[in-house]
């Protein structure tokens, strides 16, 4: 604390109450809890037609092939180049949870923002399914979502670096 | 004519090419142009950021001292610069508060202020390459300073009432990737300012205008810009960027996540890729910078590794902040390695890439902060090598 | 569009004005701009220098922090600012020496290198206006804060084997004022700086690209601009600056000549005129420095002068430096007078207007560093008042 | 000195000896004691003429009138604020040599650098005589110029602010 703020008031009365409102437009954030999905369900099936409108052009017809990131899983890689490369939701992500919140506010890259809760439930559904996550008939909502169990959770470690001047 | 883009899309002449200019045989004779609003640099002098399609690196090796102007500070951002009207601009803060606000711009600015002067750092701040021809705006050129002014957090969340229980916040911009991380509450109780001025002006677009989140010492993604909201929580958000990416393999199959802290790190910028030094005394010099505080001393060895010397440091040597070093040296024209490692008050010290990557098991990623090494040609021609 | 005049001559545009911006409602949907190479303000952020026909003021009541961004600095020349092509830049050292020497642009470079944050300040540094409409720009705007790096004098001093009689010498411009300054030798032993490079850049054209003297502490017309000689000597030139120019009478028929120390001062930035601020708690806002030292102390009082409570100054104090004072007020409204005073590390006490001339017998002139009042009308607004 | 200068070498060895030749073109300056005058000479008569041609459109007919600077002084005038202002090279300025110095470099400020010496002495001497302090006759060169005495010499006095932190 600085050495004044002592003598500083309780408050200093600047700024104003937010509205509930204001709060709820912009609180559209998800946690691997299921705290602040919305209402509203997808599917797979549904979520692959949106994809193909909407996604493949950037993330591949099958969501490997690119440009940009690789969103599934390519399955029994043995050149370890390759395999470390794919580093993606099947694999990597720890938290179904994210993928709802990631394509919800950034995606598509070109259009953000534009997606309903509807669609995201779908997309979100189809790429656990393509990434052998959950069956292509399972109903992706608030409840079931946070249940997606990601294979690669118990690899994330906190940081351990900071109480030792060692090199970690 | 240089045509640059502006954070707000437009384009604009920047200056005047060599061509263009009319130098007088003798400037003592004819009048110089008269007193004006805004100055421009020389025309000789072409500084420019290196962008890629994600980020723009700072010209490290064309630079001197240790704040790096405004306009030259280094760029990340992950779907543009948002152009963010200053009149509509709103700071909200909610989730385990008492009382839930929302800060204009000008409410931000009546609050008790601070400035420090700290590097700003990507923690995917490392590039190689095999043929050597790469400069220190290639290798590390994520990293920049300025002088930072703004309001504490703590005097926020002072003012919101922030429950005692609370462990962690979420910090999101106003950006179109509407980037958002997971910070530590300690952090923001700690040393966290909500920077809305940036050495003596206004925060730049590409830095965050009007308000970013700076968080001296931590990776350089968790200081988001664009600053529109912050809630107050007891569990991370486990954002796309703090899983996806900003989290990097550490051998036996582990991911270290939530690893903020910047490692001591140093990089000779004279002499270094592209320079061509002469035989005789050389000034070493270069930047170092710890984000787990101040810079204790600065080692060159100039025989590859096998021996070191204590660089000379330019006071003041702040916490968390780039200060330059300088080590005085006569090359005698036979082809060497010259390199410096960063040793910071808590004792850490600057590896090598081998000896990061042998801790890490093997895996590069993030957080890569190794020695870098300039390799002298007989020529004199100055080469990178990764050590 | 905003014309803006480079220094060598050039207009260019050098923003785009708010009507031609068209802000998306939602900045989140839109991708933004992509990484750049040189960055640019923010259209809002309406920052200049204010120009007379023989300076430029510094907007001192728009800046945070002590850094002045470099196309801020203040101006002052005595016919422009020139041309110099840096290929062709020479500096001849002579007179009073073994080896008279003539150093390049790239030789200076190579020699042992230093960086120093500090203040330059135009002597002739205060305007009054009886209406009290007047901002800290007018008020002081001739004073600038840069990070400066380059050769210590001392170091060119060994290099060409100064004579240990020589007690003066002469600097000179390129400019064309080829501009004059006798300057104490004893000064260039013992901080002197041949500067190339200002935060972090090579220094700005209007700044004396590409080579400057820089005496920390001492008035800005002796740290000679486009400098491209200096002649040792055991007697100074009296120039037409240093005789004509920048002395002061301080009664009895006296001149002061040689006046080279700038002495302490402050100034509130905020509240300021043109502000005009609401009852309550207010941060008032400054910078104070010294030519003499460090700044031991600034005190406020917010009672027209009757009390004093010292300020609290942004770490870290640096040496003939500006530094950020904070004193953190409750204001009731009712119309009051709020004013600062630096004291320097060795003791020195800014005095009011009234002081320094009865010091002076009754003159006013250059090396006025009057403490500055501020009146608070009960309606808010803040005006300046003479003390 | 720098902690590390004892280890510094005798020279470093950049940069390269100044010709002869080329300090003789920059090294212009006059010294009060007369060093650095050139040969040539002026008088006030010739003077009258060359001012009248390059110096009077910014100074004035008569060196009183400007608009630039004040150059000759205005005798007997009574009233203080004026009298202040009137601080000109006859009764301000402590040496005669500064005045060939400082036109030599700077003036006419639209062309500075293009007068001879010839024409520098006898602007000089032109002015020296409009502020009355040598005849109109007077030849101005090497050896008189520092003769001149200037009446306010005697009034400048050396910073006395810094052994003390008293206000001065
Ligand atoms: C115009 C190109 C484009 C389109 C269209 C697009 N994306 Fe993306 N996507 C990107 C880019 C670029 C990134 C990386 C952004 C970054 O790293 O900041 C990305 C990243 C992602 C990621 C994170 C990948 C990871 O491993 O971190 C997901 C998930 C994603 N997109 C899903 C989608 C979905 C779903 C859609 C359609 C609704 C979509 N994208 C449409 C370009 C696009
Ligand atoms: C185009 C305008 C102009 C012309 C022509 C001009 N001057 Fe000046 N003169 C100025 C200005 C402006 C200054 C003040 C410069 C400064 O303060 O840096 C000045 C200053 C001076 C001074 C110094 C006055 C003082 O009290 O410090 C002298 C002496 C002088 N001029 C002499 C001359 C002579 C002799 C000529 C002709 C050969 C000449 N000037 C032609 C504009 C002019
Ligand atoms: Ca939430
Ligand atoms: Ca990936
Ligand atoms: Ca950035
Ligand atoms: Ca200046
Ligand atoms: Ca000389
Ligand atoms: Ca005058
Ligand atoms: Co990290
Ligand atoms: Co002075």
């Amino acid at each position: 604390a600085r050495p004044d703020s002592l003598n500083w008031p309780k408050t200093f009365g600047f700024g104003k109450p937010a509205a509930a409102q204001q709060i709820a437009r912009l609180d559209t954030d998800v946690r691997p809890d299921g705290k602040g999905l919305p209402s509203g369900s997808g599917t797979a099936r549904r979520g692959k037609t949106i994809y193909a409108a909407k996604c493949a052009s950037c993330h591949g017809a099958t969501g490997v092939e690119g440009p940009n990131d690789q969103l599934v899983i390519v399955q029994g890689l043995t050149d370890p180049a390759t395999k470390a490369k794919n580093k993606v939701i099947g694999n990597y992500w720890p938290y179904a949870t994210t993928v709802f919140d990631y394509i919800k506010r950034a995606m598509p890259f070109n259009q953000p923002g534009s997606l309903t809760n509807q669609e995201v439930y779908s997309l979100t559904a189809f790429l656990l399914h393509a990434n052998g996550l959950i069956k292509e008939t399972d109903i992706i909502n608030a409840q079931t979502l946070p249940k997606v169990l990601m294979p690669n959770r118990d690899s994330f470690v906190p940081d351990d670096r900071l109480n030792t001047p060692a090199v970690r | 004519v240089v045509l640059a883009q502006t954070a707000n899309g437009k384009t604009f002449q920047a200056g005047v090419t060599r061509s263009e200019l009319v130098y007088p045989e003798d400037p003592t004779k004819v009048p110089g142009v008269p007193p004006g609003t805004v100055g421009t640099r020389s025309p000789h002098v072409k500084l420019a950021k290196l962008p890629s399609e994600t980020s723009s690196r700072t010209p490290l090796q064309d630079l001197f001292g240790t704040i790096t102007p405004s306009d030259l500070h280094f760029e990340r951002h992950h779907n543009g610069v948002p152009a963010i009207d200053p009149a509509q601009y709103e700071l909200v803060i909610h989730g385990m508060v008492a009382r839930p606000m929302t800060f204009t711009l000008a409410d931000l600015k009546r609050f008790p202020s601070v400035s420090r002067i700290c590097f700003l750092e990507c923690s995917g701040n490392y590039r190689s390459q095999d043929d050597g021809k790469i400069a220190p705006q290639q290798i590390c050129g994520l990293t920049s300073q300025s002088e930072w002014t703004g309001v504490k957090l703590s005097t926020l969340f002072r003012e919101v009432g922030v429950d005692p229980k609370s462990t962690w916040f979420l910090a999101e911009g106003g950006d179109s990737a509407v980037m958002t991380r997971s910070i530590l509450t300690s952090k923001g109780w700690e040393d966290a300012i909500l920077a809305y001025a940036q050495n003596g002006e206004a925060v730049r677009p590409e830095q965050g205008y009007p308000v970013r989140l700076l968080l001296p010492g931590w990776e350089g993604n968790a200081n988001v810009k664009w600053l529109r909201r912050l809630e107050l929580s007891d569990q991370p958000y486990h954002t796309r960027q703090e899983t996806s990416k900003y989290t990097e393999a550490i051998g036996d199959g582990k991911v270290r996540q939530f690893s903020f802290v910047m490692d001591a790190r140093s990089i000779i910028t004279y002499p270094a890729y592209p320079a061509k030094v002469e035989k005789g005394w050389i000034e070493i010099r270069g930047i170092a910078w710890s984000g787990r505080g101040k810079i204790a001393r600065v080692e060159v060895s100039v025989d590859a590794g096998k021996t070191w010397q204590p660089a000379e440091l330019q006071e003041p040597v702040l916490d968390k902040a780039h200060v330059a070093f300088r080590y005085l040296w006569q090359w005698n024209g036979q082809p060497t390695e010259i390199m410096s490692r960063a040793i910071d008050e808590t004792g850490y010290s600057q590896p090598t890439l081998k000896e990061l990557m042998a801790a890490r098991g093997g895996n590069m990623g993030y957080h890569l902060n190794p020695i870098t090494a300039w390799y002298l040609q007989s020529d004199g021609q100055v080469l990178f090598k990764a050590t």
